[in-house]
């Protein structure tokens, strides 16, 4: 039966009509999946149904009652719960501090019974979390189950996940995958946001298709398939795109066979070592180590994948050669250039690139316009700036040329970078860190919540700059994107590398393996040994 | 009781700080009010008061405001004003003015100013013979002008009739910081000091409640503030500006104000010394009313001369 | 792309007009707002507003002198709110501006009377220099335990305050004393030849205006510079400045030094334009008016030559408020509160104002 | 220098005074711990502990009773803590100038109406203070008794308070969701908490608690009311909060860190250090700087910390 129902729901923001007249209905017991290119108006939708933004027009019914929705208060009481695509977790608190925040009125508490409980709860999901433990030290696909778990705990009956498995390895995906059929079976609704076709045929009972804050499409899963949800987001058949375009988003939504029709043409090792990283030693925020030891090359032409669990040290190792972080010991070589003693600038300089995978923190200025965030490395060099004085007019053209030339959605250069979709602020970062045809690019997780022309769009140019002879380090918890184009693959664990291999010979598998910590050296002796 | 043949002068008072401060400005406040009363029968007064003028920029404005007003007598009631009036006094040489303390005169500038060494001195006299621990102390807002002066003849009274006596010496930097003048009072105590003196203004508040709360001897500065503490506080040490005043007034009906210093001193019965009967009378014997009338003659006939004591440092 | 789109603005020009009516608008009316609050205490205080504030526009407005008292006023006022403009854009909140127009002060006085020799003008411009220096280098102390400490800053530059304050004390009273002042707390007057030039005969305006003015016109430059761009993107982020390579501290010294020099210029242009000798109490409250009026004045230029002049106005006649209508001397303070206050809300307020 | 001064009951009178110094900037200083927990830096302290100073003063001084006194200032602070949250939560101005803003509007007003409520009098108006209350055995204690145990009831108070204020910090869900409002507003109102309440209510805490140290100096220190009588420690208190980063004790610990360098910099005036009083009186500022410096490596201010909240919705 329906539990939730909106009703020619219209949002509109200075410039979008974000939502436009939007109909949706949840059932109880089902998984709803939403989807839509970026800016189609998926998280819009849903921070209205949470009382975050008020709707223009419309209205929602509440198990057939008509409800105003003023805040997340409300939405708690009428039993809706969200998890955001950026987690809003106090970071210092504990699991359980997190989870009760906000419950049971002001006074004293007892903290050993509120974790026995929170555990309790835990436990009856299936999910798998110590409720002691501080929640800056745990992973993301833990801090998404804490969130999860802090919206049932309010006894949410309908559960919105904002593209939840963007930062998510296949084996969390999995465990997601079945708690979310578990809560179904117990009768929650489900809204489940996912840009990744694959996922959705898999985890959702029901489609709903997104375009342009319209919704164009809806069907019972079951009765639809990849490349009409494919069809229906974009807006266009697939048949119209180019025929690498169209693999690469097949690729991208699903099954490795697929994943290697993005065909691999240099073989490693052939061009110069532009990244050469040597017994690297770095700690994390918390002083903690991160990145342990860890040595690898990559070479001019050639994409070097980097897979694994996220929180292995990813980001550390990341920070560390493009030098925004220090190094504790080691080495990192960049072009032939010992590079530990520099500086991010130095890095730069060195026309090298980098593209971070929190583009709201460290990647854009969100309230700065889009001219100034795509000159924000350059802005100092000519034709810029001369004589120490900025030349709005060149900043200006400048930019034109990077919206004009990655098909960033944006009116014009003096749009408020935060006004952008996700997908759109990533392609305007991929514009700025691609427009200087670096060298060397560093690039972690470029497509993170971008939606599948979006991304095919991103590997389409990581190819053509490994064409053109770039050194690319690509850092993705997601597996198909690096079997699709990296030429070889580190797995990373526990901030140490469990060995390389070639993607050709590369089997989910032995990845999920190393990914979970076991050294390709042992795999294969043991397969010899059997 | 005005007559309108009398003769009318405008008379502008600007003062640093409040009008009942119970100190430096109260006691020109007050004064000058007397004056005015005093002169009642003689001269029609038309007083103009204005406080809180301590922004030294905004002192010229006020000047030039009240000479282009018309007043006949502009009073500026404090150091920081000397600039500004010889400045302004310049263009407006048929107005008269006058400093409250200061060095530099002019035709149509008089510096009226307090003998406040007198008063020190004099306290000093009573506290060095009184103490019975051997140590005194003075607490004072800023080590300026008068303030310095009084501070030092303090010192000299008291070694002038206990040669070994200590003479304790504070400064709180802030007129207004009371608190801190009370803890300074405190510790001038604590430090063994059992009777204390004050330089006036809202450091005084500080030190009398002090003195109240530790039971310890004290004395008044500049008004009559016998009765804000009066178990402790044997005599106050009085301003009063109206003979000057009423002179300054007088000499600008007259057309002969001007190029002139205008001190209250014993003399002039400008400053006394005001004592609270009930704590002074069982204290002060016949040796130190003999002490303090001499030392008040002496200054009076002039036989009695401290020197320059600016040029002592005080630590 | 048309030659039309080509030629549109740059984005975010530094003075957009529009914004900045609308700017002036609001201000100006909560401005009047909290003349309404000063005349209901007015009334309550036994006055009759009206008459009151007669006397505060007149005080203000009415005669040459009076005009140009309030431009004297205004322009230390606004070297501040340039300064504070540049500081508070880096997400800097230099709250120690007393401090560095006293210690401009020192310096400048200092180099007046004991470099000799020299003639008048490289005299006063080593004068103006050196009070800049002074300004930028109290400014830099709190900097440095910033940029390399992470020492707050609204905390170390308002204890600075304190401790210039002590500091002037000290020296008009030793080392810097008049030695024919009769003890009296203030230093030698510098040379006549040193005294700035008056703008208007008879009046206290002098040239320390003008330079305001160019200080105010010479930040716009500032913030086309790629100085003033770094100073942006770091205050905006400092994550980004970072992972852009922006040299933080750097920057962070950087606008310290600047907006301490400012505010030095400030004290060097009291001293030679209006006192001529050291003294205290030069720079009370100055500080935090210059913000106010930065603030007021949108962080913008032209904006703040206008609020500059506005609270300058409201002072000088406010001041001249209570000389003739007897006005207790607190109210104008108290006015001065609600403006600030009201003036920081009037965004929402009149955004309120509006749509209801 | 004169050391013969330098008996025992001096340098306990030192540390006594310490404690005096201490209290009213702890008052404020504890109420400001909570207030910055929210996210919100409020520089109208010094305001605030003005307007506490004189409506205390006047509530003691009508009432006859100083504990109603207290209750009066603390009402008092409490309105301008809502003044300062209107302007800094609602209306979302910075929250630097608005702090200056509420310390003008304060001196100005306790000024005012102290001249409107008592016109011009040749004696100021005089009330009777706490008394000293040496608590029985603690007081007896050496050196330690007499520091913290021989003073007025306000100064225990304030004691108390540093107690009861860490238990509302850290073990009250209202202490919980204050924390968090500072670190991840977001999180609090995806939550269902709501913000601007949660930031209100530790505005007017704080206010509150200002307004008490404010009335501590007329109530239980001089029984009279002055002009700008604060002298800059509502400032003070502001820079204890930093270095008692955010913690209740620390604080306790920060303000008498203050309190002792401002009675020893009293203290060796007392003993004619041979220092000119003008240097002598930078040293408390000084010292804070020095300590501040000391702690800020450590001093992880809120996350959110003078940022005003606004949800996405432009
Ligand atoms: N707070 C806001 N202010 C202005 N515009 C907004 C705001 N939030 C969203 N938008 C705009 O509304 C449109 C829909 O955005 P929304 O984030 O809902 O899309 P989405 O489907 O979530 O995209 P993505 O797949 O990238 O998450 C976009 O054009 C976005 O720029
Ligand atoms: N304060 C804001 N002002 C304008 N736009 C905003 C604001 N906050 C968020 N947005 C836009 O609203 C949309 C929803 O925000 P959200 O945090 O969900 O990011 P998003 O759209 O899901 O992008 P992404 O997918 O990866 O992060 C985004 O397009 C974001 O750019
Ligand atoms: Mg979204
Ligand atoms: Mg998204």
């Amino acid at each position: 039966m329906i539990t939730v129902e909106m009703r020619g729901i219209t949002k509109r923001f200075p410039g979008v009509v974000a939502n436009d007249a939007v109909d949706l209905a949840l059932r109880s017991g089902e998984v709803h999946g939403l989807l839509g290119e970026n800016g189609a108006g998926k998280t819009t939708l849903m921070n209205v149904l949470f009382g975050l933004y008020q709707p223009d027009e419309g209205e929602i019914l509440v198990k057939g009652e008509p409800v105003t929705i003023h805040s997340p208060a409300d939405a708690i009481d009428l039993g809706i719960g969200m998890v955001h695509q950026h987690f809003k977790l106090v970071q210092p608190f504990t699991v359980t501090e997190n989870i009760i925040l906000g419950l049971d009125g002001w006074g004293f508490f007892d903290m050993a019974e509120a974790e026995r409980r929170v555990g309790e709860v835990a436990a009856q999901y299936g999910l798998d979390i110590d409720p002691g433990v501080r929640v800056q030290e745990l992973s993301v696909g833990a801090q998404q189950r804490v969130e999860i778990l802090s919206s049932l705990y309010r006894g949410a009956d309908v559960l919105i996940l904002d593209e939840p498995t963007a930062v998510l390895t296949p084996q969390e995906t999995e465990a997601l995958t079945v708690v979310l059929r578990g809560m179904a079976e117990k009768g929650k609704t489900i809204v489940f946001i996912s840009h990744k076709l694959e996922e959705v045929l898999k985890v959702t009972d029901r489609v709903t298709v997104l375009r342009g804050g319209r919704v164009v499409f809806g069907a019972m899963t079951r009765d639809t398939d990849k490349n009409t949800l494919a069809r229906e987001m974009i807006g266009r058949d697939l048949a119209s795109l180019r025929a690498d375009q169209q693999a690469q988003v097949l690729a991208l939504a699903g099954s490795e066979a697929e994943a290697h029709a993005g065909e691999h043409g240099t073989p490693a090792g052939v061009g110069e070592c532009l990244i050469d990283v040597r017994d690297l030693h770095v700690i994390d925020d918390r002083g903690l180590p991160a990145v342990r030891g860890l040595s690898l090359e990559v070479y001019a032409g050639e994409i070097l994948g980097i897979a694994g669990v996220d929180g292995n040290g990813q980001r550390e190792l990341v920070e560390a050669i493009t030098r925004v972080r220090p190094i504790e010991s080691g080495q990192v070589v960049i072009a032939g250039e010992d590079a530990t003693g520099w500086r991010a600038r130095d890095y730069i300089k060195h026309n090298a690139a980098y593209i971070s995978d929190d583009r709201h923190r460290d990647g854009l200025i969100l309230d700065f316009d889009l001219g100034r965030n795509a000159t924000l490395k350059v802005f100092d060099r000519s034709p810029f700036s001369r004589v120490g004085l900025l030349d709005f007019r060149a900043i200006v053209r400048f930019t034109r040329e990077l919206i004009t030339g990655f098909d960033v959605r944006a009116p014009g250069p003096s749009l408020p970078a935060g006004k952008l979709s996700g997908g759109n602020q990533q392609k305007l970062i991929l514009a700025r860190e691609l427009s200087q045809n670096p060298r060397v690019i560093v690039a972690n997780k470029p497509t993170r919540g971008l939606d599948i022309g979006a991304a095919a769009y991103v590997h389409q140019k990581l190819m053509e700059e490994r064409e053109r002879g770039a050194g690319i380090l690509l850092i993705s918890s997601d597996l198909d994107e690096i079997l699709l184009l990296s030429d070889r693959i580190l797995v990373i664990f526990n901030g140490q590398s469990m060995g390389v291999l070639n993607s050709a010979d590369a089997a989910t598998q032995t990845l999920g393996l190393m990914m979970a910590g076991t050294r390709l050296a042992d795999l294969t002796t043991q397969e010899a040994a059997s | 009781a005005q007559d309108d043949d009398l003769p009318t002068v405008k008379v502008a008072l600007i003062l640093p700080g409040r009008a009942d401060d119970v100190s430096w400005n109260q006691a020109s406040f007050d004064g000058m009010n007397r004056a005015v009363e005093a002169l009642e029968d003689t001269i029609a007064v038309e007083l103009t008061v204005v406080e809180q003028v301590y922004d030294p920029v905004d002192i010229e404005p006020a000047l030039l405001d009240y000479a282009q007003q018309g007043f006949d007598l502009i009073v500026g009631h404090g150091f920081q004003f000397m600039e500004p009036i010889i400045k302004v006094a310049e263009d407006y040489p048929d107005v008269n003015f006058a400093i409250g303390t200061g060095f530099k005169i002019a035709p149509n500038v008089g510096v009226y100013d307090v003998k406040l060494e007198q008063g020190g001195y004099v306290m000093g006299l009573i506290a060095g013979y009184l103490t019975e621990a051997g140590i005194v102390g003075v607490v004072g807002g800023v080590d300026v002008s008068e303030i310095h002066r009084g501070h030092v003849a303090f010192v000299l009274g008291a070694e002038a009739i206990n040669e070994d006596v200590t003479v304790l010496n504070n400064f709180i930097g802030d007129f207004n910081d009371v608190p801190a003048a009370k803890e300074a009072a405190l510790s001038q105590i604590s430090a063994g000091a059992d009777i204390l003196w004050q330089s006036g203004d809202g450091v005084g508040q500080g030190v009398l409640s002090a003195c109240e709360d530790e039971d310890v001897l004290c004395m008044g500065n500049t008004t009559d503030q016998n009765e804000l503490a009066p178990e402790n506080t044997i005599a106050s040490f009085v301003y009063d500006w109206a003979p000057v005043y009423v002179q300054m007034i007088e000499e600008t009906v007259e057309g002969e104000f001007g190029d002139a210093f205008y001190w209250i001193e014993f003399a002039n019965e400008g400053v006394s010394v005001v004592y609270n009967e009930d704590v002074a009378e069982d204290l002060i014997d016949e040796d130190l009313q003999a002490a303090i009338d001499e030392a008040i003659e002496g200054f009076v006939d002039g036989t009695l001369d401290l020197g320059d004591l600016d040029a002592f440092e005080l630590d | 792309m048309t030659t039309a789109e080509q030629t549109q603005s740059p984005p975010q020009p530094l003075i957009n007009w529009r914004g900045l009516w609308q700017n002036i608008v609001q201000a100006a009316l909560s401005v009047v707002l909290s003349l309404v609050v000063g005349g209901i205490l007015l009334l309550l205080s036994g006055r009759n507003p009206l008459e009151a504030y007669e006397s505060l526009y007149y005080g203000a407005f009415g005669t040459t002198d009076r005009f140009t008292e309030t431009l004297v006023k205004a322009t230390p006022l606004l070297l501040i709110a340039v300064s504070v403009s540049i500081s508070f854009r880096c997400q800097y909140w230099n709250i120690g501006a007393e401090g560095q127009m006293i210690l401009g002060s020192i310096f400048s006085v200092w180099v007046a009377l004991n470099i000799t020799g020299l003639p008048t003008l490289p005299h006063l411009a080593l004068c103006f220099v050196a009070g800049a220096l002074g300004g930028a280098l109290w400014s830099l102390i709190a900097g440095v335990l910033k940029a390399y400490l992470q020492a707050n800053e609204v905390i170390t530059t308002s204890m600075l305050n304190y401790i210039a304050v002590y500091l002037l004390a000290y020296l008009v009273r030793g080392p810097m004393i008049d030695p024919g002042g009769f003890n009296f707390p203030q230093s030698r007057l510098i040379p006549d030849a040193l005294e700035l030039p008056r703008l208007v005969e008879r009046t206290r305006l002098n040239a320390s205006f003008i330079v305001a003015l160019v200080a105010a016109a010479l930040v716009l430059v500032f913030w086309r510079s790629t100085w003033g761009r770094r100073t942006e993107i770091v205050g905006a982020s400092r994550r980004v400045a970072a992972h852009v390579g922006l040299n933080i501290p750097r920057t962070v010294l950087l606008v310290a030094g600047v907006s301490g020099a400012l505010t030095g210029i400030a004290g060097w242009g009291e001293i030679f334009g209006l006192h001529f000798r050291l003294i205290e109490e030069i720079a009370r409250g100055y500080g935090t008016l210059g913000i106010v009026v930065a603030l007021l004045g949108g962080l913008n230029p032209v904006g703040m030559v206008i609020s500059a002049f506005l609270f300058a106005s409201l002072v000088v006649g406010g001041n001249a408020m209570e000389r003739n209508a007897n006005v207790p001397f607190a109210l104008v303070d108290v006015i001065q509160g609600c403006v600030i206050l009201l003036v920081l809300s009037r965004a929402y307020l009149f955004k309120r104002a509006s749509s209801s | 220098m004169n050391w013969d001064l330098v008996t025992y009951s001096f340098v306990v009178g030192v540390l006594a005074s310490a404690v005096r110094w201490a209290t009213p900037i702890l008052f404020a200083a504890l109420g400001e711990v909570f207030t910055e927990r929210s996210g919100i830096l409020n520089l109208g302290l010094e305001g605030i502990m003005l307007m506490g100073a004189l409506s205390g003063f006047v509530g003691a001084y009508n009432t006859g009773s100083l504990w109603a006194g207290v209750l009066v200032a603390a009402a008092t602070g409490m309105v301008m803590g809502l003044l300062m949250a209107f302007v800094s939560v609602t209306a979302k101005a910075n929250q630097v100038v608005a702090g200056l803003g509420i310390t003008i509007l304060g001196g100005g007003l306790s000024t005012l109406l102290f001249r409107l409520f008592f016109g011009l009098r040749s004696k100021p108006p005089t009330i009777k203070t706490f008394g000293t209350e040496p608590i029985p055995l603690l007081s007896e204690i050496p050196v330690l008794g007499r520091m913290f145990f021989s003073h007025n009831v306000m100064v225990y108070l304030a004691f108390v308070l540093v107690g009861v204020g860490w238990f509302v910090l850290y073990r009250t869900r209202y202490g919980l969701a204050l924390r968090a409002v500072g670190e991840r507003p977001e999180a609090v109102d995806t939550r269902g908490l709501n913000v601007t309440r949660l930031r209100y209510s530790a505005l007017m805490i704080g206010g509150a608690m200002a307004g008490i140290g404010g009335a501590y100096l007329p109530l239980a220190n001089l029984g009279l009311f002055w002009t700008q009588m604060t002298a800059g420690r509502g400032f003070i208190a502001v820079a204890v909060v930093v270095f008692s980063r955010w913690d209740p004790v620390r604080a306790l610990v920060g303000a008498l860190v203050f309190g002792g360098a401002a009675a020893l910099q009293t203290a060796l005036q007392t003993l004619e250090a041979p220092i000119p009083s003008e240097l002598l009186l930078m040293m408390p500022y000084i010292v804070t700087i020095i300590v501040l410096v000391g702690v800020s490596r450590r001093a992880e201010f809120p996350s959110a910390f003078a940022v005003p909240y606004s949800r996405g919705e432009g």
